[in-house]
């Protein structure tokens, strides 16, 4: 999103979007906390269950704190030279510059929102999202090192995969034209605006020349904007930005810790599933305002992202419930339940892209691939992913991102594709192909993997080789809540 | 004396108290346990996860008893607590060699 | 509500009701999930809650599916014929021809939402229904035959109710003219809107011929409007739709199921209240979207029914606790909460009508009036219904919509009865007596009774034999968590 | 705020802000229930929780109807004669003269709430700090004595300190013109409205005469305003009217009742922390609604807010955490959670002056001097304050209030202050100092010590000569639960 | 040597635990039990439900002692645990004839 | 008979159940209890308030058995349970007068 402080005079909030974008926001936070931490927390061992909390509860923390630091500007603001496609700047750390004026772009012409309102929003994504890896290293990780490689993640995995897949200049700065040089200004700087616009004037009212001078501006434009954004991706509210990066961080820290004291001889079965149900819950409506409250405005568009977030979950449940049934005899609740979070996470980049019946085959897709990912994959490579964050939220992100390309399609009563870095911003994309998409997809999948496999690789030894990995065996028998924090859940 | 140790099905033991009560023993301690015998448990699936649960939720009833009573509480106990299916329980006699009561100091039979 | 896809010029959509609209959705979502499911959850025994969970999760998610396959369009759309007034059409099946530009209206004039946004708020109501009914079969009905039964249920009770209560032209269809040619064609079709514009034009400015071009107009508009509806039955949020409708339902199933194996002779209090009391508050606060959300719109209107909404709980719960206080001598969390659940269910069809003194009389009743049905009816008629869905949803609807007949006088305070037939919507009906209205109550009330009534009969018998309606005994006495579902909660 | 049933023509209500108030007045609602409940309820022993959960649910809903009877009425109405500065009148007792079209004001001139929404927003605040104190005295006082105390010490000490803080003409009710005659007329009285007008007239175009007619006009509105809110007292959300009020009504309580049975010989541990992390987090994301609703807007100023609740709330749990680290070798999930609180406490009075660097220090500091409050004031003066009222609201109350003074300065990053006196409100205060601001914010949290503390001690007075403060030791061994309530938690 | 089983007031547990460590007595197991005896229980209320539960909490304790020291065990719990109020609970000495500890093989007295 | 009474870390019961499922022994009954013994317990901190818990969880292991067999069961619980580290727990052995199973009414060995 573009952010100028001195928005154009044709810039409007409008309070209604405010007001949802309010909600949203909370909704968001409390998909954390206490959504996620529940859900988490009702699947370990009850002597495991306040450290997993505890974990959560101190990730947003302190992720919230990193967030107005620096985290926020480096992922929304322009970064310099080479680098820009890929991180922002300093410019906004400690928030200099922003106040209660401040203004934040849209997805729509000169539709803002307070800047502070952007700001809470994507801060809570970024406070979910290393949040989501503490499923995997649950029961065994030390506290320190949850901390210093949640940090480290944080830095190198998050901040850039949010700025290459959202950071944009906001549909306004592709306007050339004198009255919108404030907007103009903040896309390509002072003197770059002042050039363009002579160039324009000099153009006077011939059509090549005209076309010549905006096409170079879009690319001038373009050239700060994330190199995803750029190629097209799609992840409307973080399929690969949250989902994949974290299940495949969880994936790492899995392999590199080891399995937990006793696994597959004494029984671990979740020591309460009505915690994790309350979890589910509070995660499936927090997730409203995460998926629909990323389409920025409280519009028709927010309301098919939040039908398409319900359709999704309900049919991937449903599908998950169906394959224990055949191939367990039983459906179990968490069954349900996980398939209901699988649903959400492969929803979450589709969810304003697809119509309804696409959003039921993707949750539908989810539902039984996460199911089989959980029931198979894990065993086969005998890593121990405690709480299947890979399992579900890797799998279930790249299952969503890679559909995502195909249900968008307007044929497929998709909502089809916006060509953002056109001038009229309302035309969509002639040159759709759902091959072409899906390639653009798989790229923005291969990213979020790369980058957050490497990143999560390195976080984790340099964890062991400062503060260790792992606390000792005694302490993991007795239960982290007491060796680790000193205190138990239940008296 | 005779301290008597009856593990019954769960949803027996107000059956076997009132039994009990008939006999004028009165007091008894309960606790839940599980148990394996016999009767097979079940088994659980947690995604990924199976397990064979080999035990059984089970009550476990402690009488103390004078030892002259003590055939007619274990009948008692047995006729209230059968269903006449497997895991229907077990009843156990201990000679019992003291028995005091706090509040009181009583001590032997009295104590009961 | 009246669905154009081309709304007229004049409609338009302010993003305060979205937003709020959007909020409502989410709430009402959090109601059934997690609210309902911890309310019942924790009101069986330990051994039982995951299966209640469960039978909550899929009903939600199945019934969602179905919402947008047909249920909105059975619900939402006119009918054809003489079944116009009890049930709609396929005409929207799969929501097609809706997309991010539909608009539905609301109750004002000239005032629409996005038709998605309309779509979900009205398919989270069909969502909780049919889940409220679990209650009374708790414990031991197979899963098989639930899902089956809430099936049948919810295609021949909720739609036709929906239908019959709710659905009608819209504001903007009662204004004949040129200029709203597109909401007068949506209201009685393309040849019929050419008709009576030519009528109107040929009445030229002759009084008496104009008055009777709009009369019968008017007749033409109402002939597809929902039967109960155009009687003027008073059901703001769903005291007939969706509480007596379910409370009924939950006797039929308490009866023919028969008792719990063990009742009264086995303690079964419930297992965990504070988990109940975790239902109770998040179906207060989702109850706020249901109740104020029904006004459609961010308006003092919705300010209101709120109000009336925090007032009748209050009342109601303080007058359970009085109730147990004077007969029992005890006040227990429990009857505060079931009374809280009582009144917010009498509220339910009374919040837009009543004023807060006649709602904290309407509240009063319902908890004094359900904790007898509750302490009384059962024992003495000897059905099983085992979480008082009957005593609770039934009797509270009941009292909820025959006193909104009352109060909703403005010589009680309330706030008047409007007459949406008319050409002119503000206006409040002239005609209102309490009697008169009272009576319209009782028909909506029976037609729910009855309704409902024969429906969950023949849906009980069918699933009897075909599925079966119950576990065997082992099965219950084991406990249906894992018996039907293969898992326990607490480990 | 002012209310005024005729609001001038220029007046405008923005759904945008009505849609968010709705909101935020559910969020608080389930701050309180069930939020606060849990979070209490989690911490007592098993056998006391439904005991605080019901004492909480019926000082809600007892609250609820109080508040509507003659609450907001004595609160935010215009008292009379030299009670004026004190307390309000019953002119809206029963709410009469409020309807849907009612309007109340907020902060900026020409924008006005639904008085409706004004009414349940303002009604959760009065329902949440009675049930605050409820930590205090928990698991041995009298049902019937909770009931009685908390009735007096509403009416005797929340009324008051809401009036004095809080009340205040509204800014439109500055301008003195014809146009605005409903305003004036509201805010001074028929005859007067008259008098300034007629003088402002024969003033002339005189400058002096002018502004002496202003001043004196100014001098008339200002001496209907709240006496603390004349003098420019700074509480954004509550910090003295809610935190401090509760938080010592909660240590006169505790002195008064004494000790529980066997505090210090046997454990008295949570009993359920789970339970208590769910009461947080539910907190947590009710508190949004009570901070940045208090903006009264969906706005810039909302956000920020809402930025800084977050904020202080991560910065006061990273405090206490790693105090917590430093002096016992364990951070806990409980002093998380219990940090969480204090900042969300402190940042209260704070969130809508303070910058988001303020905020970060507020929380700091919240939870570094609460930490040490429990650990050290409790065993240093003996008195048991079961959850820590004092600690935690009391003196974060305090922390917060104070800090405020300092840290609304636009040198430190802080939104500065507004002469709301002023005839134009948006100009800020020319003469603000720290040390001066420091004295003032001091005579706000002195205010509230007094009253509170008087009151309390009184209001425990009457309790412990009528009905009794405490249930017999039999009793309260036996826990509450049985002994009060006649039911168990857990089955 | 004597098994000794005491059934007690929960919150006795802390005062009879220190009084056995006065006597030198280190080890000893847990259970949480329910009681009937002669103490009531309560009346308990669910909506329409009414039940009356006649066990009351309590906590047994077991412990494993040479004979001669039984006696004295007996008296230290009985003395901490007496409120003088009903339900003050019993305590039983059964006769142990063998004791092992698992960590070191040792047995009898030596592995008490 | 005999009447075997063992206490044992929580985590060794699986283990210690398979060793008596090679002997032939099918019937246990499993409780949870919290032991004191040489095994210290932990401190536990709640706001301002510092316990020192001193018991530990345990798990608690009866089997009625055959006065010939309970060298043998005595003998596989211990190689079961054992970590060689402190707290791995106890085991005793008390005379049974008497054995009965409910649903058949046998008694003595035949009842086990
Ligand atoms: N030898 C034994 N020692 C201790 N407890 C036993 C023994 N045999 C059985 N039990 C207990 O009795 C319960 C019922 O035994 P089981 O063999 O299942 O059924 P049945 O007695 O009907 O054959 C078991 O679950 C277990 O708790
Ligand atoms: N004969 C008995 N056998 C086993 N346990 C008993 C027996 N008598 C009493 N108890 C236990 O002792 C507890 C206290 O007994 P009770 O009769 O209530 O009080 P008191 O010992 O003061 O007369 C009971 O709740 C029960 O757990
Ligand atoms: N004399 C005893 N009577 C009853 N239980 C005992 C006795 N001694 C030990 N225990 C039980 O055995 C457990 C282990 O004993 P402990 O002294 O901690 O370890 P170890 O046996 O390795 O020396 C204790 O926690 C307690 O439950």
């Amino acid at each position: 999103m573009l952010m100028t402080s001195q928005a154009s005079a044709a810039a409007s909030v409008n309070k209604g979007d405010t007001a949802w974008m309010l909600v949203a926001t909370a909704f968001v936070v409390m998909m954390t906390y206490p959504g996620l931490a529940l859900f988490y927390g009702g699947l370990v061992r009850s002597k495991n269950v306040l450290s997993v909390l505890m974990q959560v509860t101190t990730c947003f923390c302190m992720i919230a704190i990193l967030w107005v630091l620096f985290g926020y500007s480096l992922a929304f603001t322009n970064g310099t030279g080479a680098m820009a496609p890929y991180i922002g700047s300093f410019s906004k750390a400690f928030l200099s510059g922003v106040d209660v004026n401040s203004q934040a772009a849209t997805f729509s012409k000169e539709t803002y929102l307070p800047e502070y309102v952007y700001i809470i929003f994507q801060m809570t994504f970024a406070c979910i999202t290393p949040a989501l890896i503490i499923g995997a290293f649950a029961e065994r990780m030390k506290f320190s090192a949850v901390i210093l490689f949640l940090f480290i993640w944080f830095c190198f995995s998050y901040l850039p995969m949010a700025h290459m897949v959202w950071w944009w200049a906001g549909p306004d700065a592709y306007t050339l034209s004198a009255a919108n040089i404030a907007n103009v200004k903040a896309a390509v700087g002072d003197s770059a605006a002042a050039d363009f616009l002579a160039k324009l004037t000099a153009a006077g009212t011939d059509k090549d020349q005209i076309a010549s001078v905006l096409s170079s501006y879009s690319d001038a434009v373009n050239a700060a904007n994330g190199w995803l954004f750029n190629k097209g991706a799609l992840d409307f509210a973080g399929g690969s930005v949250v989902h994949i990066n974290a299940g495949v961080a969880g994936l790492v820290c899995a392999l590199m810790l080891g399995k937990r004291v006793g696994l597959n001889k004494e029984p671990m079965a979740p020591h309460n599933l009505v915690t994790t149900l309350i979890g589910t819950g509070l995660l499936f409506v927090g997730w409203f305002g995460f998926n629909a409250g990323s389409a920025l405005e409280a519009s028709g568009g927010a309301a098919v992202a939040f039908l398409n977030t319900i359709l999704g979950t309900a049919a991937a449940a449903l599908a998950w419930s169906f394959g224990e049934a055949v191939t367990r005899k039983h459906a179990s609740l968490l069954g349900a339940a996980s398939g209901a979070v699988a649903g959400l996470v492969a929803i979450t980049p589709a969810c304003g892209f697809v119509g309804p019946m696409g959003a039921i085959v993707v949750g539908a897709a989810a539902g039984f691939i996460c199911l089989m990912a959980v029931v198979l994959l894990k065993p086969m490579f005998g890593y121990d992913d405690a709480l299947d964050v890979f399992g579900v939220h890797g799998i279930g992100g790249m299952v969503g991102s890679l559909l995502t390309g195909i249900f968008v399609s307007t044929k497929l009563g998709g909502q089809g594709i916006v060509n953002y870095l056109a001038v009229d911003t309302t035309t969509s994309l002639a040159d759709y192909t759902t091959s072409g998409q899906l390639w653009i997809q798989a790229q923005d999948v291969l990213t979020a993997i790369i980058l957050s496999g490497v990143v999560s690789f390195i976080a984790c030894l340099i964890c062991k080789y400062t503060v260790g990995l792992r606390v000792d065996e005694q302490s993991e028998r007795e239960g982290l809540d007491i060796s680790s924090h000193g205190e138990r859940a239940f008296n | 004396m005779k301290y008597i140790i009856a593990i019954i099905k769960p949803f027996k033991l107000e059956e076997v108290r009132d039994a009990l009560g008939a006999l004028g023993v009165q007091g008894i301690t309960v606790t839940e346990v599980r148990g394996h015998g016999r009767q097979r448990g079940h088994t659980e699936f947690y995604r990924g996860a199976e397990y064979a649960v080999s035990f059984v939720p089970k009550v476990k009833i402690e009488i103390a008893v004078e030892a002259s009573q003590a055939a007619k509480v274990v009948e008692a106990i047995s006729a209230a607590a059968k269903t006449g299916q497997i895991g229907d329980g077990k009843v156990f006699v201990l000679p019992l060699d003291e028995a005091y009561r706090v509040r009181t100091g009583e001590q032997g039979v009295a104590a009961l």
